[in-house]
C-alpha cells in the first residue's frame, strides 16, 4: 500500500462520509450543498487513486467527473430553486475548503508528473473542478433568482 | 482482502444505498442517489473497472437525477394546479 | 443456412430503425403495410430455418467458433423448440400487425411509424430470446422485450387503468430481470462460463448441487417465472393484458408468457440437469407444486371476472400452471405435449382477445354485464368466440387438446384431473361470457360487490367508435382458431413438434404422439364440463356467484405494486424451500 | 473478509426491495428499483475481481505486463447500467402519466385494478 | 391487503431470500481469486485483434450481439418515452418564460458547454483505446447540450436542438450498426464478424478492425437518444400543461 492510495482511501473514506452524512440529515439547502462536496471530495480522491494504481488512464474518470458533477449540482439549483430561495444555504466553508482540497491535490500530482499531455489534462481538471464547484456553490446560495416557467 | 480502500469503497456504497431507500421523500432520494452514483463509480475504480465507473458517472451524476427531478416537478406542478383550482 | 440465424434478429430491427428514420414523411397506410412485410418477411426467414432445423445448428456470432470447446463468442441455438417459439412470436407478431392494420387512433403527432417500430422490436426480442444459448444474452433479450412491452402496455396513455397497469408491470418484472442477472452472476463466479451448455457442464466438474447452485438456480427461475406468471408471481399478468391495446394483449398471452416457461425449461434443461445442477425430484416438486397453485388460482379467479380481457388473461394464468405442470414431470411425452399445448393455446387465445377487440370498438365496453345481449347481431364474432371456447376447454380436435392429452397421460392420476378442471373452468367462464354477451341468456348478473374491476368506462381503440367490422380484424381471430384446428388435425404435425422437441431436449428419445382413446374422452369430459358450467351459470347466476371465501383470494389482488413486491420475494423463498430438500440431502 | 463484497451485494438488493414494497411514492419506488440495479453490478464487478490485478486496458501499460481483472464481467456490468438506466426512464415516464390521470403517486391510493 | 400485512410478507420473504444469498456467498469463490477463464480468453482475444481496451473488444467485438441488444434497449426506451410522453388531446403547449440566470452561472455555462462536448467527443473515440467508448462519451455529449438550459433557458436549448433530427440520427445510427453487422453475413463470415478491416497498429486510434466504428456507432445513438429521452421530459415539465378541467 504507497502512501497515494493511504492519500485517495483517506480523502475517499473521511469526505464521502462527510458527505453522505450531509446530504441525508437537516434541511434542503444542506444536503444539496453536501451533494455539490460529493463531486468535490470524490473527484481528486480518482485523481489520487489514478496515481496510486500509476494508470494515467484512469484520468478520464476525474476529467468526466469534473465537468459532470457541477452540472448535475446546477441541475438541483435550477430545478429546486423555489425551495431554495426561501433559506439560501451557506456554503463558503465547505465549498472553499473542497476547493482547496482539489487544488492542492492536482498541484501535488502536477509535481510528479513529468511535463507534457499529462500535465494538460490534469490542470484542465483541476480547472473545471474548482471552477465548476465554486459557480455551482454560487448558484446554490442565490445564484438562480427568478426562474419561473423555464 | 489486502485493500482498504475497497473495504472503505464499499462500506460507502452499502451505506449510501440503505440511506437512498430510507429516504422518502423523492427529491431528497434524488440528492441520495446522485451520492450513490458518485459513491459507485469509486467502488468501480478501485475493483479496477474505471469503463464500468465512467458509464456510472456519466448515467449517475447528472442524467438520472435530472430525469427524476423534472418528473417530480411535472408532479408537483399538477399538485400546485389543482390546488388552486379549488 | 445457420449464419442466417442472427438474422431473425436483426431483419426486424433494421425494419424498427428504418420506420422511425423515415417515420416523419410517412403516411399512416405506409408505416403499417412496411411493419407487415418485415414481419412477414422475418417469419419466413423463421419457418425456413425450421424446417432446416434438423439436425439442431448453432451459430457463434461474430465468427468466434470455439477453440478447444471454448469460445469468447455467443452462441445461438437453432433446434426445433427455440425456432419453434421465434415462429410462433413471429406468426402472432403479423396477425397482430393485421388486426391492428389502420386500427388505433390516430399515432403520436409525426410519428406514423413507432407503434409498428414497437411492435417489430418486441418480435426481434422474443425471437432473440428464443434462440439464444448464452445465458447472458437471454437476459439482454429478456430485457428487451420487456422494455418494449412496458411501452406496449401504457401505449393509450389517456387511459388511467393502462398507465397503472404498465408501470405495475415494469416494476415486477425489472425486479424479476434483476434477480435473474444475480443469479447469472453466481453462476459466472462458479463455472467462469455464460454459455449455457458450458455452464452446465462447468456444475457437473464442481460435484453435487450446493447452497450456490440453489440460490442460483432460485434467482434465475425467479426472473422466468415473474415473466410466466406462475403464482405467486402472477398478480402483473391481470394489471397489464387488462390494460393493454388488444394487439398487444395477443401477444403478451398468447406467446411472451409462454416464452418464460420456455425459458425455464431451456435453463433447466441446459444448465440445471446433470449431476451437479437440482436433482429432478426437487425441479418436479418446484414446478408441480407452483404450477398446480397456478392453476388453481388461475382458474377460480378467472371464473369470477367480469372484465372480459381480465378474464382472459386470469386463463391465461390458469394455462400456464398446466405448461409448469408439463414441463415440471419432466418427461419427453410431457414436453411434447406442452409445445403442441402452447401453439394450440396461443392461437386460440389470441382469437379470443382479437374477439374481444372487435366488442370494445363496436360497444366502448368489456363488461360481461354492460354488454349483456348487446352483441346479439355480431354473428360472426359470436361464432369465434364460442369456438374460441371451446378450443380453450380442449375440444378434439384442436391442436391444444392434442397436446392436453398428451400432457395429461404423462403426468397421469390427481395432476390429470387439475388438467381437465381448470381448463374446464377457463372455458366454461369464456363460455358463459358468450352465452351472455352474444345470445343474452339468463337473467342480468349481479354486482359481486366493490372488489372487482368492471369493464366499463374503456374507451374504444379505434378512431371514433366503429360503424363496422373492418375485414382484417374478423380475419385475423378466424385465421389463428383455424391455424389452431389445423395444427391438430394435420396428420404429422404432432410427430414432427415431437421430434424438434426430443431431439433438442432429451437427446432422440421420441414418443409417439397422436390421438388416443383416453385422450379424446378426457378432452370431451373437459368440453362437457365447460359447456354445463356455463349453463349453471347462465340460468342460476346465484348458484355459482362468487362464494365467502373466494373473496380474500380476490382481495391478494389488490393492484398495488408493493404488494406484488413482497409477493416476489416470498415467492423466492418459497422457491427455495421447495428445492432445498435435495439440496440438504446431497 | 473474502465474501464482504457479495454480503454487501446482497444488503443492497433486500434493501432496494424492502423500499420497493414499503414506498408511498412512486418515484420513490422507481429510485428504490435503481437501488436494487446498484446490486447487480456490484455483484458482477466483484466476482471478476482479482488480487493485485489493474483494469485490462493497455492503453497505458505494456500488455502482459501486470495482471488484469476479468474484462467480461465489466462488459456486463456496462451493459447493465444502460438498462438499468433506459428501465428507469421508461418507468418515470409512466408515473408521470400516472399522476396525470389519476392525480397521485401514491401507490396506496391507487386503486382501480383489483379483484 | 394492508400495510402491515405486506411488511409482514417483506419481513418472510426478505430473511427466506437474505438466508439463501448469504449460504450463496459462502460458497462463492474467496473475493480477488485468480481463476477468471472466460476473462483471460478475452484479454488473449482482444490483443490478438489489436484492440488496447480489452472491455470495447469484448463490447463491440466478441459479445457485440449483446451490445446490439443493449442498443436496441435503449432505442426501444426512447420509442417508448416519445410514445408514453406524446401531448395528448387535453393538453397543450405554454411558452416557457425566459429565465433569469446569474452571469457567474451563465459564463460557466456558456466556456464548459464546448469543453464538456469536446470531452464527449475524446471519450468515444478513445473507446478502443483507454477507458471510456461510445456508451459514456454519448451521454457526456448530449448532457453538455443541456448545459444551454441551466445557463440560459429552454428557449435557447430548443434553438439548437431539434429533436426530429436527433430521432433520426438515433435511427440512422442504430440502422448503422445493424448494417455493419449485416456486412459480416454478406462478406460470408458471420453476423458482426469482424473481419472486414485490418486489424490496424496496437493503441491507434483506427486499431481493432471494426471495433472503432461499432463504437461511434453507438456514440451517435446514445448521444441523441439521451438528447430525445430528455427533450420528453423536459417538454412535459416545462411547457406541456392540461387544459384546465371544470
Amino acid at each position: 500500500m504507497n502512501g497515494w492510495l493511504l492519500a485517495a482511501a483517506v480523502t475517499l473514506g473521511g469526505g464521502l462520509t462527510a458527505t453522505l452524512w450531509g446530504v441525508t440529515t437537516g434541511p434542503l439547502g444542506r444536503r444539496v450543498v453536501a451533494q455539490n462536496l460529493a463531486t468535490a471530495v470524490a473527484c481528486p480522491g480518482l485523481l489520487l487513486l489514478s496515481q496510486a494504481y500509476e494508470r494515467p488512464a484512469y484520468v478520464d474518470l476525474a476529467l468526466v467527473l469534473a465537468v459532470l458533477g457541477p452540472v448535475g449540482t446546477l441541475v438541483f439549483a435550477r430545478l429546486l430553486s423555489d425551495e431554495l430561495t426561501g433559506h439560501p444555504p451557506r456554503a463558503w466553508w465547505p465549498t472553499w475548503t473542497a476547493a482547496a482540497l482539489g487544488t492542492a491535490v492536482v498541484l501535488a500530482l502536477c509535481a510528479v508528473t513529468a511535463p507534457g499531455r499529462a500535465t494538460v489534462k490534469l490542470l484542465v481538471t483541476g480547472a473545471l473542478l474548482v471552477g465548476g464547484n465554486v459557480v455551482a456553490g454560487r448558484a446554490l446560495t442565490g445564484g438562480i433568482r427568478g426562474v419561473r416557467g423555464g | 482482502m489486502a485493500d482498504p480502500v475497497v473495504v472503505v469503497a464499499l462500506l460507502l456504497v452499502a451505506g449510501s444505498a440503505t440511506l437512498a431507500v430510507a429516504v422518502r421523500d423523492p427529491v431528497r432520494q434524488a440528492l441520495v442517489l446522485s451520492v450513490l452514483g458518485v459513491v459507485l463509480a469509486v467502488l468501480f475504480t478501485v475493483l479496477q473497472a474505471p469503463d464500468v465507473g465512467l458509464s456510472q458517472l456519466a448515467v449517475g451524476s447528472a442524467v438520472t437525477p435530472l430525469l427524476l427531478l423534472l418528473t417530480v416537478r411535472k408532479v408537483r406542478r399538477r399538485g400546485q394546479r389543482k390546488g388552486r383550482e379549488r | 443456412m445457420h449464419h442466417l440465424l442472427p438474422l431473425l434478429v436483426a431483419v426486424p430491427l433494421l425494419g424498427a430503425g428504418l420506420l422511425v428514420a423515415v417515420g416523419r414523411a410517412l403516411p399512416r397506410v405506409a408505416a403499417d403495410t412496411v411493419g407487415c412485410a418485415v414481419s412477414a418477411g422475418t417469419a419466413a426467414l423463421v419457418i425456413v430455418l425450421l424446417l432446416n432445423s434438423s439436425p439442431p445448428r448453432t451459430e457463434w456470432v461474430g465468427g468466434w467458433t470455439p477453440v478447444d470447446g471454448r469460445s469468447v463468442g455467443i452462441v445461438l441455438v437453432g433446434d426445433g423448440p427455440g425456432l419453434g417459439m421465434a415462429a410462433l412470436a413471429s406468426l402472432l407478431t403479423l396477425a397482430a400487425l393485421t388486426y391492428s392494420w389502420r386500427y388505433f387512433e390516430e399515432p403520436p403527432r409525426r410519428h406514423a411509424g413507432s407503434y409498428p417500430a414497437l411492435m417489430l422490436v418486441f418480435q426481434a426480442g422474443m425471437c432473440g430470446f428464443a434462440i439464444t444459448g448464452d445465458l447472458f444474452n437471454a437476459f439482454v433479450f429478456f430485457e428487451l422485450m420487456s422494455v418494449v412491452a412496458y411501452a406496449l402496455t401504457g401505449y393509450r396513455v389517456e387511459e388511467a387503468k393502462a398507465v397503472q397497469g404498465a408501470l405495475t408491470f415494469g416494476v415486477v418484472n425489472s425486479l424479476g430481470a434483476y434477480a435473474m442477472l444475480m443469479g447469472i452472476a453466481l453462476l459466472y463466479a462458479r463455472t467462469g462460463e455464460l454459455t449455457m451448455s458450458l455452464i452446465g457442464r462447468g456444475l457437473d466438474a464442481h460435484g453435487g448441487p450446493d447452497a450456490l447452485v440453489l440460490a442460483s438456480f432460485v434467482l434465475v427461475l425467479t426472473g422466468l417465472l415473474v415473466k410466466a406468471a406462475a403464482v405467486p408471481f402472477h398478480f402483473w399478468l391481470p394489471d397489464a393484458h387488462a390494460v393493454a391495446p388488444t394487439p398487444v394483449c395477443m401477444l403478451l398471452s398468447g406467446v411472451m408468457v409462454e416464452l418464460g416457461v420456455y425459458g425455464a425449461w431451456r435453463v433447466y434443461g441446459t444448465v440445471f440437469s446433470g449431476p451437479g445442477g437440482v436433482p429432478a425430484a426437487d425441479l418436479e416438486r418446484m414446478l408441480v407444486v407452483l404450477g398446480a397453485l397456478t392453476a388453481a388460482v388461475g382458474a377460480v379467479m378467472c371464473w369470477y371476472q367480469r372484465h372480459i380481457k381480465r378474464l382472459l388473461a386470469y386463463s391465461t394464468v390458469a394455462h400456464i400452471g398446466l405448461f409448469l405442470i408439463g414441463i415440471g414431470v419432466l418427461t419427453p411425452q410431457a414436453d411434447d405435449g406442452i409445445a403442441l399445448y402452447i401453439l394450440g393455446h396461443a392461437g386460440v387465445k389470441a382469437a379470443l382477445f382479437a374477439c374481444t377487440g372487435i366488442l370494445l370498438d363496436r360497444y366502448g365496453s368489456v363488461d360481461e354485464h354492460v354488454l349483456h345481449g348487446r352483441a346479439r347481431r355480431q354473428r360472426a364474432v359470436a361464432v369465434m368466440f364460442v369456438v374460441g371456447g371451446l378450443g380453450l376447454a380442449g375440444l378434439p380436435p384442436f391442436a391444444g387438446a392434442l397436446g392436453k392429452s398428451v400432457a395429461e397421460e404423462a403426468a397421469g392420476g390427481p395432476l390429470a384431473v387439475l388438467y381437465v378442471i381448470a381448463s374446464a373452468m377457463t372455458a366454461g367462464a369464456v363460455l358463459r361470457v358468450a352465452a351472455r354477451v352474444f345470445l343474452g341468456l339468463g337473467p342480468p348478473p349481479p354486482d359481486a360487490g366493490e372488489y372487482e374491476t368492471t369493464g366499463s368506462g374503456e374507451e374504444p381503440e379505434t378512431r371514433g367508435r366503429l360503424g363496422f367490422v373492418p375485414d382484417t380484424m374478423t380475419a385475423v381471430p378466424a385465421l389463428l382458431l383455424a391455424g389452431a384446428l389445423a395444427a391438430g388435425v394435420a396428420p404429422g404435425f404432432g410427430e414432427t413438434v415431437a421430434r424438434a422437441v426430443n431431439e433438442a431436449g432429451s437427446g432422440g428419445a421420441v414418443v409417439p404422439v397422436h390421438w388416443t382413446p383416453y385422450g379424446i374422452l378426457l378432452g370431451l369430459v373437459s368440453t362437457a364440463v365447460a359447456v354445463g358450467l356455463a349453463a349453471l351459470a347462465v340460468t342460476r347466476p346465484r348458484l355459482l356467484a362468487a362464494p365467502d371465501w373466494a373473496l380474500p383470494l380476490r382481495r391478494l389482488q389488490s393492484g398495488h405494486v408493493g404488494d406484488y413486491v413482497a409477493w416476489l420475494l416470498v415467492g423466492a423463498t418459497l422457491l427455495g424451500a421447495l428445492a432445498l430438500p435435495g439440496v440438504l440431502g446431497t | 473478509m473474502s465474501v464482504l463484497p457479495y454480503l454487501v451485494a446482497a444488503w443492497v438488493f433486500l434493501a432496494g426491495c424492502y423500499g420497493l414494497a414499503a414506498s408511498r411514492n412512486l418515484i420513490h419506488a422507481v429510485g428504490c428499483l435503481s437501488v436494487c440495479q446498484a446490486a447487480t453490478y456490484v455483484l458482477l464487478l466483484a466476482v471478476g475481481y482479482r488480487d493485485d490485478a489493474t483494469a485490462p486496458v493497455y492503453s497505458d501499460i505494456e500488455p502482459g505486463s501486470r495482471p488484469v481483472v476479468d474484462p467480461v464481467v465489466q462488459a456486463l456490468a456496462l451493459t447493465d447500467v444502460v438498462v438499468g438506466a433506459t428501465v428507469t426512464a421508461l418507468l418515470l415516464a409512466l408515473v408521470v402519466q400516472i399522476s396525470k390521470r389519476h392525480g397521485t403517486v401514491d401507490p396506496d391510493e391507487l386503486s382501480e385494478l383489483r379483484g | 391487503m394492508n400495510r402491515r400485512f405486506r411488511l409482514w410478507l417483506v419481513a418472510v420473504g426478505s430473511a427466506g431470500l437474505a438466508a439463501l444469498l448469504v449460504a450463496a456467498c459462502l460458497e462463492l469463490p474467496d473475493f480477488g481469486g485468480a481463476w477468471h477463464p472466460y476473462g483471460d480468453r478475452a484479454v488473449r482475444a482482444s490483443l490478438d485483434r489489436h484492440t488496447a481496451n480489452t472491455v470495447a473488444s469484448v463490447n463491440f467485438d466478441q459479445r457485440a450481439f449483446d451490445t446490439l441488444g443493449e442498443m436496441t434497449i435503449l432505442f426501444a426506451a426512447v420509442l417508448g418515452c416519445v410514445v408514453l410522453l406524446r401531448q395528448t388531446r387535453d393538453e397543450h403547449r405554454a411558452r416557457p418564460e425566459p429565465a433569469d440566470v446569474e452571469p457567474p452561472v451563465r459564463r460557466y455555462a456558456l466556456i464548459v458547454l464546448p469543453v464538456a462536448l469536446l470531452t464527449g467527443l475524446y471519450v468515444i473515440a478513445h473507446g478502443q483505446l483507454s477507458p471510456g467508448g461510445g456508451f459514456q462519451g454519448g451521454v457526456v455529449a448530449a448532457t453538455a447540450l443541456h448545459l444551454l438550459y441551466l445557463g440560459a433557458d429552454y428557449r435557447a436549448l430548443e434553438r439548437i436542438r431539434p429533436v426530429g433530427l436527433y430521432e433520426v440520427g438515433d435511427a440512422a445510427a442504430a440502422c448503422a450498426y445493424l448494417v455493419l453487422g449485416l456486412a459480416g453475413v454478406l462478406a460470408g463470415t458471420a453476423f458482426l464478424a469482424n473481419t472486414l478491416l485490418p486489424y490496424g497498429t496496437f493503441n491507434t486510434l483506427s486499431s481493432g478492425g471494426t471495433v472503432p466504428l461499432l463504437n461511434a456507432a453507438i456514440g451517435m445513438e446514445v448521444a441523441c437518444a439521451v438528447v430525445v429521452l430528455l427533450a420528453r421530459f423536459l417538454d412535459q415539465a416545462v411547457e406541456i400543461e392540461e387544459e384546465s378541467r371544470a
